[in-house]
């Protein structure tokens, strides 16, 4: 039973080193790879079911009692997250198959690609189960290793400085990352993260306050928090399509599930924490007018992408109940409908061969399709009703108002200020590409580069695989009730750490 | 338990040197920030474990006089991560020379067009987006 | 040139390759011990078969004696020749004086050659910057050498030559030296 | 013994440092590639020392290691020099 | 001490002083082919000293390992040197004005002109 | 669950329709008709028992954690509405069929969003539940946006379409705010709990306000109104439809829904009754100086609805009388004209008052259609609009002075609709003699009939006015009852509110006459204010800020970011560190005396490193700093570490080497910003004292020895067979960081190889490239190179 | 960098050994040829390789380990590439180095499987001591296993490192000479 915790890490990886084995087997790589992210889908269903029926489902690794070994955990915030991620990427290795097979045709395999898309599918299931420090280091780096790979292949002159940003950066917080680990391990003696529950409330306050805070620079890198998201804009617009919209979906998702666990399960807040609220209302409104100041479609999805991690740190900062609540629902929808319109995004490129949106024209009448494939992520995103972005919003700014302080109002009104800048954002991206007289297809102007493709040419898969995304985020508001009660119990699960810890640690610890 | 004087300064110059390294342009030198840094973080993790001791190799000595194996493990697992992503940004580097004749890390294109929008816009009286379409159009 | 090599001779030439991984196995463990021993025999055939060596012409012919005598030459040399040079550093320093100096070998083969560059490089002085191997020619430096000691530099050379070929060389080269020493 | 030990490793502790300032010198970068050997010299040396101090031979592996590769480092960069620099 | 002490000690003594030596030499000796004398032979003699000295207190299991290290060493030494000094002289950072005979260079001037 | 069907089936058969409207249009708006249609019949067939009190609940659960359901609630003011949506709806998707080019794009679009456009009017009304009423409130905001733009072929179409959408937006989310206020004060987002049990407060009040933000922008009150005026771009039935019946309504719907709540909250009514009277005042003037009938309808709108604000704002039973009436009667013939408008836009080429000319006679049908209309509107008896308006000027004469200044206004604004109620009548049919008689052809009776109805309807109802009576008063039953409660009624006696119609309509007349006069005034008046101007000021605005403060933040310099990085360490932990913890006092200079030399080297090598020009020299300075490292690993009892430090270490000079053979042998200095080299060293300090104190202090801070150590020293040798404890770690204890260790070696090598050979395979493809004959395909060279 | 292609001279290839000693596929670059070096080497990498897979088995209970063992068996890759070129053939088994870092990852991972084949948890470690009468004491622990996936992920990493930033680079710098950047 509870070697389904190791499967959604594991299994990619024996799959990625059989890819990279059988490097020259397009189809059997192509087959491995959907067998092990749809199996990964069922699985993490089962976990979540499990998890959310009996509690924390604890995978102590080796047999070796935690905090003596490794521990996996998934409890239902993981099991959530693990399952929205694992049909993001299923989806998104569908479409990245699906252009493979019309730029390069079903013969061509991939030494590079597969293994490397596998190992990032076990990296973001490793961050989200495991329950030690040290190992969700090894999870950070695998999965960030594994995106430097894909955001530098097939690199070219205009596109190689923004994968050295990307990779200099991450690296740079990632050395943060092992820092912070060395000085909770020299204060603490442990990297279990249930034990470290128990450690760090004997740490004078100070030092409480000051790894805390820490923890949130770490992690504020990954997660892209103002003022540490600069990089983003600059690097994730550069990649292909569907990389982008991996990265876009899951691995800031990924920062903000680190914040959240350690500051739930490890931290406890003080006054200081409102610095949380203020640094979410930065975030959204510089996101949101970075947003407004692009021409270029994939660089105005990544500043919306930093102006919503906003509304997450906003959850995180109200500290309750209803928040985390608020923070678990927007992840979820985040995840996918970011994903989507990424993907959307690279449709439209390959539809009309520019990034630039004043370049674009006419597409709702040109490619009905794709026009409504990005209008509904694009509601979503804007947090419309009845789409899941509007559950998500409605859930934070219940926590917003429910707070009762000033600073939570001040940061709910630039909520609502934020969602009226992203749907301006939103609906200039429809009024400048959507409208408007038909242009022609521009030719592609660079045919080694695979960031423009500029075909015109539509595939099938790719359009299934953006329209099981929309669809998905479609399914997840119709499903709020449940989703909502889920995400309630976790965050109630969040709010007090003894199940977790007690779960983890059990009777091991006397 | 504290660490030694002797080391909180070695910590504070690799620590030091590499992010001065890591902010400069050259991405031969931003690596070799990389790599100090990667020394400064295992050597910190390596001394978290307590002082210095004897190895943890059972029968060589007694428990009490072992250093902390946990923290060598730990750092082992860093070092080699870190010598992996040196070789890759190393590659990196010269992927970037083979491309732009240069392995420096210039500024953004994009973002320095919208700085050059946004001078323009400060000293003109006009729409920004006019002003980008206006651009785009060039 | 493209003798048949039989299964049995590859395997005979291997055997000083197996014999030396066996060893350094074993001194590795530092146990001499019969499951050492199997360990380290099964290690070194398996690595010996994996990663081949090229067979080569040469036949070395190992003179045990010899060869120790060679090496306690080397190891007095090597102290002499750094107590030497230390000097030099000391008292010279900057302005130590060096040459290089061209000394033909009388031997022709690659190990040999080898050999003598290693030897003669092992002690602080000299030591060998350019081979000639087409020409048998070794460049050899030497410190803190006059100009008028380059025929001394030259005929030491060839002394170690002669040590080395006594303790390895095959028959052949050994008379192609002894020759020279007569004639000397 | 241990102040035979202790005399050992403050001279190699020297040797070391006098090695360092050769390495910032220079001139060359030749220089600097003999005296990097040089200082992994004495640091197997110093390792080997300390070993026979402690009565602990749980090092050994490390000096064989390093007394076989350490030499790889060198000759690489010797002859990435040998191939940079011009010939005469 | 035992006479055994004795021994180690002095190897161990001497191997320190060698390579210190090695390391001034380092520092005084005018180009590199001169201080690669200086330098790594020294310190090859001053290494396989202190082995020695150190076995002779350790343990056999790991005196035998120390023996290989010793090989070790002399095996590779002399490939560094020569390596490095084709390296310097092919890259010209010697200095000639020490150089009080010069035969290959005198040979590679007369080849150069006869080309 | 029938009012959850209908809004369904209407949202289901528009999702349908693009494939109907792709075969023919006709077909589709003649099946979009039947939802609305249906909707009314069946609405209508429940007015007996909803109007006597007996209202029909549904309740869908859809979140209920936060408070989201369908609530729906069909009662007498949702009757009411039904009859503007459905009613109205059916016989614009009739007429539209006869506007537009028949398999045209914009008739193709259309079709399909009008139906749901009407789905989502239907919900909206009949939400019982304020988080419902928002999902709709935005569903109608999209719709509409999607309407008034349609293919954007123009500028203004775009600009227009986008501006609405941003105006109605930023309403609805305040409104959602205010919701979310008012929800979680009261506990409940059910509009009739909320009735029931009014809650009250400051909070209440804010939410109160906030709510009205939404229906003001919704309602175009000023200053919102602008958008409507513009959203005329838009084809005259969405016109018609959405600007004019029903989706402006909302937000006057959404004040009288709620006006039982707010009844205790003064900020409500006053808020209300004071916008509403000068966007009444501001519309009718306006709307008296426009050319184009579409405007003049639009600016007429705008203020009718200001006039409806007034009466729901109110909150009295008169007042919701008055406004029931009105809100019927607006609809009606604010309807007709718009679509008498259309026709005459389509049959005669134009809309401008200073080209028509002789319409009356060209299209006397027409005329006469639009003088029903007209009547309605200047509030002539027997029409609906005049039996609304003598109720609205009654409810305002009962109250004190403050009242009678309401009803003062009140009469002034009716004055200006008459007047250019008779400005719209004369500009379209009337014969100038200056200009032309326009030419028209004769509209089919498609495009009458549906202009037609609602004329009809207003009479009808004007006459029949016991009917409207019934739905009104049973609406205003939820406000406080009155003693002697106001009943419609074509004829009350002479009376003040007969008096005061009187006054409008004689003022209206003669404001009509003296047009010429007053537009020649109006010129002469200074115009400080235009929404217009101020809502493009503030796009400007915030478009500037936009490339302002990114310009500014995102400045696109890599080592700007890291610093940045390492200022936001220093500013918060680093200052929660500094503030809050103290230096231990158990200090030590050093544990073993070889960390010293090591320590010198190891310093000494990492500064050398910034003085080096040699790429060379500077990666060789690292690898010693590499090996000192391994040397501090080995005095502190870590064989394993610093045998892999070692090793790694070599590896890494032997890579550099590797790659430095085609890089220059001297770092570029192309570095041209000097200056920053001073306070790039000084953060760097900063930070990385930071980080050794933050060493020292946690070390310090300690309070005990690891628990797991010592537990993987006891279990190494039998748990893991290992008597190398980090041995036993690596492979046993905590294999599963090992297993993920690997995993990233094989992901950089991966990596290097695909960076590496990636020119390798550019050369291959383009020595290929050279060779074949050049062939364009769409798909890229299907080649045998491998990545 | 952009040094024109000059006819060499003589003296750089004097260096090259007569015989070939060891079994590489070819070395580019005659000039960097040294019988020392390729002497030294075909003692040497022997050599070096049984270290390595004495570090692979000594790691229970010594320093040492897969990671070393491999890191040690890998450089002894290097010495060969630096002595003899490429080395594409010089082993019986060749395999691309892709290839082998699969495997090795393949082998790490089901290890960690195994053993819930025999009723235990992930990863957990079994130890088998048996005595052959002969030999002595044998200690069979299976986390041996991992450590030898270790071991070939990391041999296979260093081929690979040869392969793209040795021999890659390489072939890019000749390239370049002849001037076909
Ligand atoms: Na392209
Ligand atoms: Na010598």
């Amino acid at each position: 039973m509870t070697v389904l915790v190791a499967l959604p890490v594991l299994l990619p990886l024996l799959a990625a080193g059989l890819s990279l084995a059988l490097g020259r087997f397009a189809d059997i790589q192509r087959a491995l790879g959907l067998l092990v992210l749809g199996g990964i889908i069922v699985d993490a269903a089962v976990l979540l079911h499990v998890a959310d029926r009996f509690g924390p489902v604890v995978l102590q690794m080796g047999a070796w009692p935690a905090p003596f070994g490794i521990t996996l955990v998934a409890d239902r915030l993981s099991a959530l997250l693990l399952l929205i991620s694992s049909v993001v990427t299923f989806a998104v290795l569908i479409y990245s198959i699906g252009q493979r097979i019309t730029d390069y045709g079903r013969e061509r395999s991939s030494t590079t690609f597969h293994p490397m898309y596998l190992m990032l599918c076990a990296g973001v299931s490793l961050a989200y189960l495991t329950g030690d420090l040290f190992n969700l280091f090894v999870a950070f780096e695998i999965m960030l290793s594994s995106s430097y790979v894909l955001i530098t292949r097939r690199t070219t002159a205009t596109r190689v400085r923004a994968g050295m940003t990307y990779v200099i950066v991450s690296l740079a917080s990632s050395l943060l990352f092992i820092t912070m680990i060395a000085l909770v391990y020299a204060s603490t003696g442990t990297v279990n993260l249930a034990d470290l529950g128990e450690k760090v409330h004997q740490l004078p306050d100070g030092l409480q306050i000051a790894l805390a805070l820490l923890v949130v620079v770490v992690f504020g890198v990954k997660a892209a928090m103002v003022p540490l998201h600069f990089w983003l804009p600059d690097s994730y617009p550069t990649a292909p399509a569907p990389v982008t919209a991996v990265f876009a979906g899951l691995l800031t998702k990924v920062g903000i599930y680190a914040l959240i666990r350690t500051q739930t399960l490890v931290f406890s807040h003080s006054e200081s924490w409102n610095l949380m609220l203020g640094i979410a209302l930065i975030t959204m409104i510089v996101g949101a007018l970075g947003a407004l100041a692009q021409n270029d479609l994939n660089r105005l999805l990544s500043f919306l992408l930093v102006s919503h991690i906003g509304y997450m740190l906003f959850g995180l900062g109200v500290y309750d109940v209803i928040g985390l609540t608020g923070v678990i629902l927007y992840v979820v929808h985040h995840i996918t409908v970011q994903a989507a319109l990424f993907l959307v995004s690279g449709l439209i490129t390959r539809h009309t061969g520019t990034v630039a949106l004043t370049r674009m024209g006419g597409l709702a009448k040109a490619a009905p399709m794709i026009a409504v494939l990005f209008a509904l992520p694009a509601l979503t995103l804007a947090g419309v009703p009845p789409f899941s972005g509007f559950v998500a919003k409605l859930a934070l700014l219940q926590a917003g108002v429910g707070a009762g302080t000033w600073t939570a109002y001040a940061v709910t009104g630039g909520l609502v200020l934020t969602s009226l800048l992203t749907l301006y954002a939103m609906a200039r991206v429809w009024t400048r590409a959507f409208w408007g007289q038909v242009k022609a297809p521009e030719q592609d102007p660079d045919p080694t580069d695979e960031l423009v493709v500029g075909t015109a040419t539509s595939n099938r898969p790719m359009v299934v695989a953006s329209g099981v995304l929309v669809a998905t985020s479609v399914v997840i508001a119709l499903l709020a009730g449940p989703l909502a009660e889920v995400s309630g119990r976790a965050a109630e699960d969040l709010m007090h750490g003894e199940t977790y810890r007690s779960a983890v640690l059990g009777g091991a610890v006397e | 338990m504290t660490i030694n004087l002797t080391m909180a300064v070695v910590l504070a110059v690799l620590y030091s040197v590499g992010f001065y390294l890591l902010m400069q342009r050259s991405l031969m030198r931003i690596l070799l920030g990389i790599v100090i840094l990667g020394h400064g973080s295992n050597l910190l993790l390596q001394t978290a474990g307590g002082p210095p001791g004897r190895a943890p190799m059972l029968g060589s000595a007694q428990p009490e006089q072992m250093t902390d194996p946990l923290p060598q493990a730990m750092a082992l697992t860093a070092i080699v991560i870190t010598f992996a992503l040196t070789t890759f940004l190393l590659a990196l580097a010269y992927r970037s020379w083979t491309l732009l004749g240069h392995d420096e890390v210039r500024d953004d294109l994009e973002d320095r067009r919208i700085q050059r929008l946004e001078r323009r816009l400060a000293e003109s009286e006009e729409d920004g987006a006019e002003e980008l379409e206006k651009e785009a159009t060039q | 040139m493209t003798e048949r090599i039989t299964r049995r001779g590859r395997l005979l030439r291997r055997l000083p390759m197996v014999a030396w991984l066996t060893l350094v196995w074993v001194m590795l463990w530092g146990t001499f011990d019969l499951g050492t021993l199997f360990f380290g025999l099964v290690v070194a055939v398996f690595v010996a078969t994996l990663f081949p060596n090229p067979a080569i012409r040469t036949n070395i012919a190992v003179r045990p004696l010899r060869v120790l005598q060679l090496a306690g030459y080397l190891a007095w040399d090597l102290v002499i020749s750094t107590g030497r040079v230390s000097w030099q550093a000391v008292t010279q320093g900057p302005n130590a004086p060096a040459g290089i100096v061209a000394v033909t070998l009388r031997t022709d083969s690659d190990h040999i050659t080898a050999m003598v560059a290693n030897a003669l490089s092992l002690a602080p002085g000299k030591f060998v910057l350019q081979i000639d191997r087409a020409n048998r020619i070794c460049y050899v430096y030497s410190l803190g050498m006059r100009a008028a000691d380059a025929e001394s530099v030259r005929q030491e050379v060839l002394a170690l030559e002669r040590r080395v070929v006594r303790a390895v060389g095959s028959p052949a080269e050994l008379v192609l030296v002894s020759g020279t020493e007569e004639r000397a | 013994m241990t102040w035979v030990f202790i005399v050992t490793i403050g001279l190699l502790s020297v040797a070391g440092l006098l090695v360092l300032v050769r390495l910032i010198l220079g001139r060359t970068t030749l220089d600097r590639i003999v005296a990097v050997d040089v200082f992994v010299t004495v640091i197997i040396a110093g390792t080997c020392a300390g070993m026979g101090w402690l009565q602990d031979g749980s090092n050994i592996a490390l000096l064989a290691a390093f007394a076989l590769l350490a030499f790889i480092g060198s000759v690489s960069a010797a002859r990435l020099v040998e191939k940079k620099e011009p010939y005469r | 001490m035992s006479l055994l002490d004795v021994f180690s000690a002095v190897c161990l003594i001497g191997g320190a002083l060698s390579c210190l030596l090695g390391a001034i030499g380092l520092l005084s000796f005018p180009d590199v082919l001169a201080r690669l004398q200086a330098a790594t032979k020294p310190q090859t003699l001053g290494l396989m000293l202190i082995l020695i000295g150190t076995a002779v207190q350790l343990d056999f299991i790991y005196a035998s390992g120390l023996i290989l290290v010793a090989l070790f060493q002399m095996l590779t030494a002399p490939v560094m040197a020569q390596l490095v000094g084709r390296a310097a002289y092919r890259a010209d950072s010697i200095r000639r004005d020490t150089l009080v005979v010069d035969e290959l260079g005198d040979r590679i001037e007369r080849e150069r002109r006869d080309r | 669950m029938p009012l959850l069907a209908f809004v369904v089936v209407h949202l289901l058969v528009a999702l349908a329709l693009p494939f109907l409207a792709r075969r023919s249009t006709r077909a589709a708006f003649l099946t979009a008709a039947v939802p609305p249609a249906a909707a009314l019949l069946w609405v209508l067939a429940q007015a007996g028992p909803v109007l006597s009190g007996r209202t029909i609940s549904e309740t869908v659960e859809w979140a209920p954690l936060i408070g989201l359901q369908f609530a729906f609630r069909l009662d007498a003011l949702a009757l009411l509405m039904t009859v503007l949506v459905a009613g109205l709806g059916a016989v614009v998707l009739v007429y539209a069929d006869s506007y537009f080019t028949r398999g045209g794009g914009d008739a193709r679009r259309s079709a399909p969003l009008l139906l749901a456009f009407a789905g989502a009017m239907l919900g909206l009304i009949f939400s019982d539940d304020l988080i419902t009423v928002y999902v709709f409130w935005e569903l109608t905001t999209i719709c509409s946006f999607l309407l008034v733009g349609q293919a954007g072929l123009s500028r203004e179409s775009r600009r227009s379409a986008l501006q609405a959408l941003m105006i109605t937006s930023l309403g609805g989310l305040v409104m959602l705010l205010g919701f979310v206020v008012l929800g979680e004060t009261a506990g409940t987002y059910r509009i009739s709990e909320l009735a029931a049990n009014p809650p009250g407060g400051a909070a209440t009040a804010v939410a109160a306000l906030l709510i009205l933000v939404g229906a003001f922008t919704k309602s175009a009150q000023i200053p919102f109104h602008n958008w409507l005026p513009a959203a005329m771009v838009a084809p005259t039935p969405i016109s018609a439809y959405l600007h004019a019946a029903s989706m402006v309504k909302a937000g006057v719907f959404l004040v009288a829904r709620l006006a039982p709540v707010f009844t205790d909250v003064p900020e409500w009514k006053l808020a209300a009754i004071a916008f509403g009277l000068v966007t009444m005042l501001v519309g009718g003037w306006r709307a008296l100086h426009e050319y184009d009938l579409k405007k003049l309808l639009a600016y007429g709108t705008v203020s009718q609805l200001g006039f409806l604000m007034v009466l729901f704002g109110a909150g009295t039973h008169t007042g919701a009388m008055a406004g029931a009436a009105m809100l019927l009667a607006h609809g009606m013939f604010k309807a007709t004209l718009f679509l008498v408008v259309g026709i005459i836009d389509h049959q005669a080429g134009t809309r401008d008052i200073r080209k028509l000319s002789g319409l009356g006679r060209e299209l006397p049908w027409l005329a006469v259609i639009a003088t029903l209309g007209v009547a309605s509107m200047a509030g002539l008896p027997p029409m609906l609009g005049f039996i609304g308006k003598e109720a609205a000027f009654s409810a305002f004469l009962t109250g004190g002075r403050p009242d009678l200044l309401v009803d003062a206004v009140l009469v002034l604004g009716s004055m200006l609709t008459v007047a250019y109620s008779l400005r719209m009548l004369w500009g379209a049919f009337a014969d100038k003699p200056e200009l032309p008689r326009t030419k028209a052809k004769k509209p089919s009776p498609e495009a009458l009939i549906p202009a037609a109805l609602p004329a009809l309807a207003g009479i009808v109802l004007g006459i029949g006015y016991p009917v409207a009576d019934k739905l009104a008063g049973s609406y205003a039953e939820v406000f406080a009852p009155v003693a002697d409660p106001y009943h419609l009624a074509l004829w009350h006696g002479f009376n003040l509110p007969l008096l005061l119609s009187a006054l409008a309509v004689t003022g209206g007349v003669a404001l009509h006459l003296g047009r010429v006069q007053l537009t020649a005034a109006r010129n002469k008046l200074p115009r400080p204010l235009d929404a217009q101007r101020g809502y493009e000021r503030i796009m400007a605005l915030l478009e500037r800020v936009a490339v302002g403060v990114t310009g500014r933040l995102q400045v696109g310099s890599l080592p700007t970011y890291l610093g940045i990085v390492l200022l936001t360490m220093l500013a918060i932990p680093g200052s929660a560190l500094l503030l809050r913890a103290a230096v231990p006092d158990d200090l030590r200079a050093y544990d073993n005396l070889l960390q010293i030399p090591l320590a010198v080297v190891v310093i000494v090598a990492a500064i050398a490193v910034l003085r080096s020009r040699r790429r060379l020299t500077a990666v060789l300075l690292v690898g010693v700093v590499g090996y000192g490292i391994g040397g501090l690993f080995i005095v502190d009892g870590g064989p394993d570490l610093a045998l892999a430090q070692f090793l790694v270490e070599t590896l890494t000079l032997v890579a550099f080497v590797f790659v430095l053979r085609r890089l220059p042998v001297r770092f570029t200095q192309s570095d041209t910003a000097k200056a920053w080299q001073v306070p790039k060293a000084v953060i760097a300090v900063a930070a990385g004292t930071f980080i050794s104190l933050a060493a020292v202090i946690f070390s310090g801070a300690r309070q005990a020895p690891p628990e797991a150590s010592e537990a993987f020293i006891a279990n190494a040798e039998k748990g893991a067979g290992a008597t190398n404890v980090v041995n036993a770690i690596i492979v046993d204890f905590r294999a599963f960081d090992t297993v993920g260790e690997i995993a990233v070696l094989a992901i950089a090598a991966t990596g290097v190889a695909s960076l590496i050979l990636a020119s390798r395979h550019e050369r291959r493809k383009r020595s290929t490239r050279v060779r074949s004959v050049p062939v364009k395909t769409p798909v890229k060279l299907q080649e045998e190179v491998r990545e | 960098m952009t040094t024109t292609p000059m006819k060499r001279p003589s003296w750089t290839t004097w260096d090259a050994p007569a015989e070939r000693w060891l079994l590489s596929g070819f070395c580019r670059d005659g000039k960097q040829r040294t019988v020392l070096l390729e002497l030294a080497a075909r003692i040497i990498f022997p050599t070096v390789l049984v270290l390595s897979i004495y570090l692979l088995f000594a790691g229970h209970d010594r320093a040492g380990g897969g990671f070393s063992g491999g890191l040690v068996a890998g450089q002894a890759f290097v010495l060969r590439y630096l002595a003899g070129g490429r080395m594409d053939d010089s082993a019986i088994v060749s395999m691309r180095p892709p290839v082998l870092i699969g495997m090795g990852l393949t082998i790490a991972t089901t290890s960690a499987f195994l053993p819930l084949l025999f009723g235990g948890e992930l990863l957990e470690t079994a130890i088998y001591k048996f005595t052959a009468p002969p030999l002595g004491e044998i200690k069979f622990v299976t986390s041996v296993l991992l450590d030898s996936g270790v071991y070939l992920l990391i041999v296979g990493v260093v081929l690979d490192l040869l392969r793209t930033l040795g021999s890659g680079i390489e072939a890019d710098v000749d390239a370049a000479e002849r001037g076909q950047r």
